[in-house]
């Protein structure tokens, strides 16, 4: 396979949907991975996050290494979508879906897909609190970047 | 040059972007950061460590190093935190 | 957290609604890996799979897996459904879903149970052939053996 | 003792699940798949390997040398492929 799907979009999307438009009237998956991030708020201080992006470069990169996990796995599938705008606590900010034969491909792509999304492609994140209050830009996490280095 | 700026580099300089002629003695991404930062203190402000600072040209990623040549647009924004 | 739930059934199962019911109202869930195992067939020979299951081991010991989950990683919900009975070819057969704060642990504990899934809950496939011809019983992988000694 | 197969065990053996007097002189699990393995050519053929067998007791995964003490049910199986 050498297809894929990126969306890049401020509407909320829907995890059945897009796994279904994968793997309908298919019977060479074996294996589906989805990942879904949310707005988390642990401290019941958080109102929503902004997430600001750069159109255009932003599928361009995410596209980038949609390319990479398919041609470094044997996928039957691949979806990837972020939202940008503001996304209250609790909601979906980031779904990756991946489809194949086997197990391990399919786990291994969607990973790899998060750790290349949280640290290369262009999108950041203010945070808004419940008092009203904007607080400040998310800081990239050391972490993260060395988490993208598990690929190499 | 079309300059763009994201996130707190964007609320820094008070713009998204900008249209820029520069003087042709800027050649690397590197001397583009120091001309801007002179230009006021929320230029200043926002390049104050620009070890910080992330630049795509054209958007693709550049090192601060990379000379600027004919690029038709560049963007300055700070560490992704996409995902 | 330490509950978690698992189900062994005929039936069939809905990935949108159990991921819902782990996380409805919540915001303190910050990445969801869900994992669906389909029965696949790439030859296009086959009509289903037959899985026999020991009824109360297989409970037993897909809880004991969950159990050894919730103790390593902190996860915010963990469900695993494992389907028994005939399974047409590209129908489901299994459904784990991790909820956690960090993507990491979603990832690994849904990539841990499976792996376990493969090699100790008691289930075995038999094949029927679309030609109506039985097969013969999926043997185990040695792969599979291999990936369970990932997590020792 | 309450004795259950499964898979190919089960078709090789004839019956899902058996109850059975054991004569006193078997110990350990293996004692018992010799046992089982002279009642009949079905027997035989499922137990013809008893390395690739698995064994639970009381529903717990257990090793061939186990010792059967006072088990009351005992599983013979192939090596699982759930998932």
């Amino acid at each position: 396979m050498s297809a894929f799907k990126v969306r890049v979009q401020e509407e909320n999307f829907n995890c059945e949907e897009e796994t279904k438009s994968l793997s309908a009237n298919r019977k060479d998956i074996g294996a589906i991975v989805s990942f879904t991030g949310l707005c988390r708020d642990e401290n019941q201080t958080l109102a929503a996050l902004e997430l600001e992006h750069f159109p255009g470069m932003a599928e361009k990169q995410i596209s980038f290494y949609c390319q990479q996990a398919v041609e470094r796995w044997p996928l039957t599938g691949l979806t990837v979508i972020h939202r940008f705008g503001k996304i209250p606590a609790g909601e979906q900010i980031v779904l990756v879906i991946a489809c194949s034969a086997h197990r391990r491909a399919a786990f291994e792509a969607a990973d790899f897909l998060m750790d290349f999304l949280k640290t290369k492609a262009p999108f950041w994140k203010k945070e808004h609190f419940l008092d009203g209050q904007t607080g400040g830009w998310v800081e990239a996490k050391q972490e993260d970047e060395e988490d993208t280095k598990r690929w190499q | 040059m079309k300059i763009r700026y994201f996130a707190w580099l964007r609320e820094r300089i008070g713009t998204a972007e900008e249209e820029r002629d520069l003087p042709e003695n800027l050649v690397t991404v590197a001397d583009l950061i120091a001309w801007l930062s002179r230009i006021d203190e929320g230029y200043a402000y926002a390049f104050e460590q620009p070890e910080t600072i992330r630049v795509a040209i054209n958007q693709e990623h550049v090192e601060i190093t990379q000379p600027l040549l004919d690029a038709k647009e560049i963007a300055f924004f700070p560490p992704m935190t996409g995902g």
